[in-house]
């Protein structure tokens, strides 16, 4: 049997590969992607420890975080869109009209 | 509802009243909810003084704000024979000096405002006497203070308004930093805020010292004095007295009150209230003598030459306070707040006679363009006799009563009674000088001033006329409680005070007393005689002497230069250090240098740290990112070790 | 061993679909590299015994939120964008703290120790079905959550009405 | 076919409620024209939520959703916040052009998502409410959706939020694996047992007290707060800056309290570290502020600075001393977004100069809500200030509270330059306002209550 281990280290590794996504693009729709990464590697792990603890609760709760999401992603383009009718930016260096 | 509690908070609540709605829907309706309150204050003040005669004593918590620990902030009150005989002069005087402003104040934009801040007043002043904890008097302490400065830059567009606001207030500051400290020093060494608490425990304190730059000082002297300044500040004793003469400024009525009164005396009754702890040091008691007598002459000689109507009566009133003073320091703490009760009325007569008669003259306070008022303001002049002759101790008035019984107390109070005694009497023989003085050149004679003042002369509205019949009243008969033995009487009030404030055992003879009186007696009616020849029979008299003794009239005029000399030693060393060093230090900018130098630094480095804030999301999610990190790589580090 | 090569493609594969999600200049080519992964995960869950879970992934996300994420796009300017900056000026300093939280992270969970074993052993969800054992513990022991999550799903729809609707 | 018992409904009853009457507003949305109906019922909603509250104590739904003293306490503060921002709004989104009648089912959608995260005992439930209470409120920040600040607010709070909350998940998933539970008394007793602090824990642990520290703004991860605060509808700022601070502070202190008990002095470390860097960023980049609403919102990160000092010494005292002051805090802040509002133009501190001669009441309730913040007595900040740092002396920590002390004499300064603005400088104009029934009504409520519990603050404290 694959060791637990494992899943623990890709869910980690996607993380922070969403993380980082989140921190260097500039285009707010990658951001929101690599958010969708990050809440995607917390499904594998909580998958992986369903399975291996025998216990149902992480795929409740992954079936939870999938609807949330969904929710998220949702409200997140609404944003967007709002703000793309009002001036044409994606790009978050060209919202930053408040500072300091 | 508490009865007690009611005193201080119906002038509250007519002050939240006026100064929320004044503006706009009370307008000059604004007196009849300040008066109607402080006649609520004072009809409930007499029946609590009834009851303090029957011999009932009040002292209870009614609010505990924050209890921690020993540390207990409260509101009590404790109304003993020395806070009922308070409540009542505060009461009275108060609710005359709102009936007299109706008609002083009558037409002045700020009518709503005036009414609100003496409200105000009278609550912080209540709050200040009735008070059974040190905070609380602390409290009411710096209240009154602050009213008092609203109240004499009242008229805040008059320069030398505003200007002598801030004066009372900074000169005070120095008073009141060391009062600060000695509350502090008390709830340290005692653990205890309550007057009760502090004087069960302050008998432990007997004996120890107190180590200050390798000087051992007794603890007790240490803390009487600290006290002692903060009574000196606000009862305008040498050397923080200056203040008081400018505080003029501010409207005739608020003079009466607060300057006259009530808040000057603040000083007296803290120190006679704090009896038990003065009483324990003997070199306390003798500064606070020294320091009254020494005041009391000084200001009544400054009082001689002054032509200011007003001015002259503040000196008084610093003269007087210093006779207070005196009577505490020499033990007489009874003797001294006695004073303070018949002072209270014959000194607001005074000022509210000043006021009528620059009603009278359009604002004319310059003694030397009046002359022959009697006949135009009778009312005016008659009450201003009366309160003159009080003042001067002339005898079955008032004055007399009190002031002679500091005298004889202070007589029998061993040398240093002695050496008061003496300076006590020359003050009461320039004190009538000085008081007729007024009369004569203000009432008597021919008009001097000009014809238009002179056809516009009139006696004043009932509104303040009917004030000073009552205060009349009062400055004659206010005596009357403490007609001494020797003159027949049982000296009422020195048994009513001494279960409070104790009673020094005499046992002298009445002739003693009897010489005493008599010198006295002498003494004011001299003053009054010569003042009569110099003002009245020969008025180039005082011309010649003027020229004669050139230099000590002019010392005298400019107040022994005493402003002059607060500005050559304080003022203008500071502005010196301020524009010679500082300017060098921090490049001209004094300011910045001394209030706003370190808040500048913060603000350069906020104006740096803001340019982290760029408003870009990413460096947002970076600082939370680098956050986590830091925090996760010190906890896995100091986990892991 | 086989099971383990397994895991090793998908391993592989998704880390290299993740990377590329995150530097694709095109985002239409982040999209369908997602699309591409989402169907890796649930490939990953059908190995776990996840099977309904496998679904709901490839028609929630697949089908829903990357149709959304496409629409979207679909208001962009593409062309500007491919010849736009992709990355932030600080990107260097993102990478290496993503590198350094990742070697935290690694050293933390190398001492990882799992909790006890519970109840639902493979066998036991294989006798009732997944799907009908999601659903019964679904429905009664997070019934609460369950509505919740309902909640959230409502006001997903009034937040994309308010914000994005046309209105006088 | 198992026989399952219908749950226990009682201890929900407040929740339910709420979410029934924020349902039926967004249908009476469509009815009623006038919008003044829909915040009638909002405050209604409120009132009898508040009236259910004491009487639902309890545990349901299989131990996922408690409800006791603590979290009644916290859903009093969420009633209150509510309805303040209820009244506050009414006026103000019609001047914005921000009138839906979504908006208030959605400010009481947020509150029973603050509801839910008081009272979770799972940590799927604090989930879910977190992110009931998330989603809705990125919605208020963007809801004047024409406004260019507005959209960035909203753009900003989402996606940051939306990243905290990948956080959360991540930590929760790790405490999941290591322990097979998500209830909290449930990890507590799991966690009992291991004498040494396990690195996964820990960083579970940081993951989490990361995504809480993001809601309740504590550097360093406060930095969404002063823009979103800036761009978001004020009436919003208003309700941000109290009702999902209350609900990150009463996770924090379930979750730390009951699930990380065992490893309590690590998180008190760090807490300590996190309120000095967040007193301290709050406090001076305040200063230099020159809009009033971002004024505010530094200021409310330097407040979550001080009420987090009330959750490290751990005692029962300085635990209810933070939550007293976050009730506190929450009169008197919303009562200054009340001045704020209430002025036509009130948002640049430029604004305020000689507001004292235009409008004087105006001005002395600025000057009190001013000097509530600044910690002056005798109004309630003065009370929440002492009642906190007492606590944390006595609790060992009088070295903190020394610090706490110095930044907040630092705050009179910024704080008092508003009042100086008022009275100290001339007037260039004549300050407009538009008053109205409900935002007078919640001034008067906001500065009775400072100076109530300024005065009596027996009412608040024990």
């Amino acid at each position: 049997m694959v060791p637990l281990d494992w899943y623990i280290g890709l869910s980690a590794v996607i993380f922070v590969i969403g993380v980082v996504g989140f921190i260097i693009r500039r285009n707010i729709l990658i951001m929101l992607m690599s958010v969708e990464l990050m809440l995607n590697s917390v499904n594998i792990s909580l998958v992986a420890f369903s399975h291996y603890l025998q216990d149902l609760r992480g795929q409740i709760f992954v079936f939870f975080i999938i609807t949330v999401a969904a929710a998220e992603a949702a409200i997140g383009l609404a944003i967007l869109v709002a703000l793309f009718k009002n001036k044409a930016a994606v790009h978050t260096d060209e919202i930053t009209e408040m500072k300091g | 509802m508490d009865k007690y509690l009611l005193i201080p908070l119906l002038p509250l609540i007519a002050f939240t009243i006026n100064i929320i709605f004044g503006k706009g829907i009370i307008k000059e309706r604004a007196h009849w909810i300040a008066i109607l309150a402080v006649l609520g204050s004072f009809a409930i003040a007499v029946s609590t003084l009834i009851e303090v005669l029957n011999g009932k004593t009040i002292n209870y918590d009614v609010y505990s704000w924050i209890v921690s620990g020993s540390f207990k902030v409260t509101v009590g009150f404790l109304i003993d024979q020395l806070t009922a005989i308070m409540l009542i002069v505060v009461t009275s005087v108060s609710l005359l000096v709102h009936i007299y402003s109706v008609g002083y104040m009558h037409g002045d934009k700020g009518y709503y405002r005036f009414f609100a801040y003496l409200s105000l007043f009278t609550f912080s002043m209540l709050m200040l006497v009735m008070g059974n904890n040190l905070l609380q008097l602390y409290f009411g302490w710096e209240a009154v203070g602050l009213c008092s400065y609203f109240l004499i830059g009242f008229w805040y567009e008059k320069k030398s308004a505003s200007d002598a606001g801030k004066k009372a207030f900074i000169v005070n500051r120095f008073g009141d930093f060391g009062f600060g400290i000695g509350v502090i020093m008390i709830f340290l060494t005692l653990g205890a805020l309550h007057y009760t608490d502090i004087f069960a425990k302050v008998g432990t304190l007997q004996g120890q010292t107190i180590n200050i730059l390798g000087y051992n000082i007794d603890l007790i002297t240490l803390i009487a004095l600290l006290l002692f300044c903060g009574a000196v500040g606000k009862s305008a004793q040498i050397p923080l007295h200056v203040w008081l003469p400018d505080a003029m400024e501010g409207p005739t009525p608020v003079s009466a009150l607060i300057h006259a009164a009530t808040m000057v005396t603040a000083g007296v009754f803290m120190v006679a209230r704090f009896n038990p702890i003065f009483s324990l040091s003997e070199t306390a008691m003798n500064v606070v003598a020294l320091t009254g007598a020494i005041t009391s002459l000084f200001a009544a000689t400054i009082a001689l030459v002054q032509n200011d109507i007003k001015r002259i009566v503040a000196y008084s009133t610093v003269s007087q306070l210093g006779y207070m003073f005196l009577a505490c320091g020499v033990g007489a703490y009874g003797a001294g707040v006695f004073h303070l009760y018949t002072h209270a009325y014959f000194k607001a007569l005074l000022f509210l006679g000043a006021g009528s008669v620059m009603h009278a003259m359009a604002g004319e306070l310059d003694i030397q363009k009046m002359g022959g008022l009697k006949k135009h303001m009778p009312v005016t002049y008659w009450t201003f006799l009366i309160a003159s002759l009080s003042i001067a101790g002339i005898p079955g008035l008032a004055g007399f009563f009190s002031k002679d019984e500091i005298l004889w107390l202070a007589y029998n109070h061993g040398t240093i009674g002695k050496i008061v005694w003496l300076m006590g009497t020359a003050v009461a023989a320039l004190t009538a000088f000085y008081s007729f003085r007024i009369i004569f050149m203000a009432f008597h004679g021919k008009f001097r001033g000009t014809h238009e003042q002179e056809h516009h002369l009139h006696e004043s509205p009932k509104a303040m006329t009917i004030p000073l019949i009552i205060l009349a009243i009062g400055a004659i008969s206010a005596g009357w409680v403490g007609i001494p033995a020797a003159l027949g009487g049982s000296n009422a009030i020195a048994h009513f005070f001494e279960p409070v404030l104790g009673h020094p055992h005499v046992t002298a003879a009445h002739e003693e007393e009897f010489m005493v009186m008599s010198i006295s007696i002498v003494a004011a009616i001299g003053g009054i005689f010569v003042s009569w020849i110099f003002y009245s029979l020969k008025p180039e008299i005082p011309k010649t002497l003027a020229a004669k003794f050139k230099g000590i009239y002019t010392t005298l005029w400019n107040k022994y230069y005493v402003d002059e000399l607060y500005g050559f030693i304080i003022v203008r060393p500071t502005k010196w250090i301020a524009s010679n060093i500082l300017v060098a230090v921090t490049d001209g900018k004094i300011i910045e240098g001394i209030v706003n130098g370190v808040p500048q630094a913060i603000r350069n480095f906020g104006e740096r740290l803001r340019k982290l804030q760029t408003g870009h999301l990413q460096h947002y999610a970076v600082s939370m990112a680098i956050g986590l990190f830091v925090i996760l790589t010190l906890v896995l580090i100091a986990a892991g070790r | 061993m086989l099971p383990n090569l397994f895991f090793g493609y998908f391993a592989i594969v998704m880390v290299v679909l993740s990377l590329l999600i995150i530097t694709r200049r095109n985002p239409v080519h982040s999209v369908l590299w997602m699309l591409v992964l989402f169907f890796h995960i649930a490939g990953l869950y059908l190995f776990l015994n996840a099977e309904f879970l496998a679904a709901v992934q490839v028609i929630l996300y697949a089908g829903a939120i990357l149709v959304l994420f496409l629409f979207v796009i679909m208001m962009l300017n593409l062309k500007e964008e491919i010849t736009a900056e992709r990355f932030i000026g600080e990107w260097p300093i993102g990478v290496a703290l993503g590198i350094s939280i990742i070697m935290l992270v690694y050293f933390a969970l190398s001492k990882f120790i799992q909790g006890p074993v519970g109840q639902y052993t493979i066998e036991a969800i294989n006798k009732e079905t997944h799907t009908k054992t999601i659903g019964r513990v679904l429905y009664t022991e997070y019934l609460f959550p369950f509505e919740i999550a309902s909640l959230i799903l409502l006001i997903a729809i009034v937040g994309a009405i308010v914000l994005a609707k046309k209105r006088g | 076919m198992m026989n399952i018992p219908f749950p226990d409904l009682r201890p929900v009853t407040p929740e339910i409620i709420m979410t029934i009457s924020a349902t039926v507003l967004l249908i009476l949305e469509l009815i009623f024209k006038n919008k003044g109906v829909l915040a009638f019922i909002a405050v209604a909603t409120a009132a009898v939520v508040l009236y259910t509250i004491p009487s639902s104590h309890g545990q349901t739904f299989g131990g996922m959703f408690i409800s006791d003293t603590y979290s009644t306490y916290f859903k009093l503060i969420f009633m209150i916040n509510l309805v303040l921002t209820i009244l506050i709004s009414l006026r103000y989104i019609q001047r914005e052009k921000a009138e839906y009648g979504e908006y208030y089912s959605l400010l009481l959608f947020a509150t029973s998502g603050m509801m839910l995260m008081a009272s979770a005992k799972d940590l799927i439930i604090l989930y879910l409410g977190l992110e009931l209470m998330a989603l809705s409120t990125y919605i208020l920040a963007g809801i004047k959706r024409h406004d260019i600040k507005s959209n960035e607010a909203a753009i900003k709070y989402f996606l940051l939020g939306a990243f905290s909350s990948a956080l959360l998940l991540y930590g929760i998933s790790l405490i999941y694996g290591m322990t097979t539970t998500t209830d909290i008394y449930k990890i507590a007793a799991s966690l009992q047992n291991s004498s040494t602090p396990s690195l996964p824990l820990l960083l579970s642990m940081i993951l989490i007290a990361a995504a809480f520290l993001f809601k309740i703004a504590a550097a360093p991860f406060h930095m969404w707060a002063p823009d979103v605060y800036e761009g978001a509808p004020t009436s919003i700022t208003a309700f941000m800056s109290v009702g999902p601070k209350a609900a990150g502070f009463a996770v924090i202190g379930r979750v730390f309290y009951i699930a990380f008990q065992s490893i309590q002095t690590d998180w008190t470390a760090i807490l300590i570290g996190v309120a000095i860097l967040t007193m301290a960023v709050g406090n001076i980049l305040a200063l230099v502020q020159t809009n009033i609403k971002r004024m505010l919102a530094y200021s409310s990160i330097a407040h979550a600075g001080y009420m987090l000092i009330g959750i490290i010494p751990g005692t029962q005292e300085s635990m209810s001393a933070m939550m007293v002051y976050m009730l506190i805090y929450a009169f008197m802040n919303i009562g200054a977004f009340a001045i704020v509002i209430l002025l036509e133009k009130g948002e640049e501190l430029s604004d305020y100069e000689g507001l004292s001669k235009s409008r004087p009441l105006v001005a002395a309730l600025m000057l009190i809500f001013m000097f509530s913040l600044t910690g002056i007595p005798p109004t309630a900040g003065f009370i929440g200030k002492f009642n906190l740092f007492m606590a944390a002396i006595k609790a060992g920590y009088t070295w903190l509270v020394v610090i706490a002390v110095m930044f907040s004499a630092m705050s009179a300064y910024y704080y008092l330059r508003v009042v100086m603005n008022m009275y100290m400088k001339e007037m260039k104009e004549e300050a407009a306002i538009t008053p109205s029934p409900s935002l007078g009504l919640a001034i008067l409520i906001t500065v009775l209550m400072v100076f109530v519990i300024g005065i009596m603050p027996s009412v608040v404290i024990g």
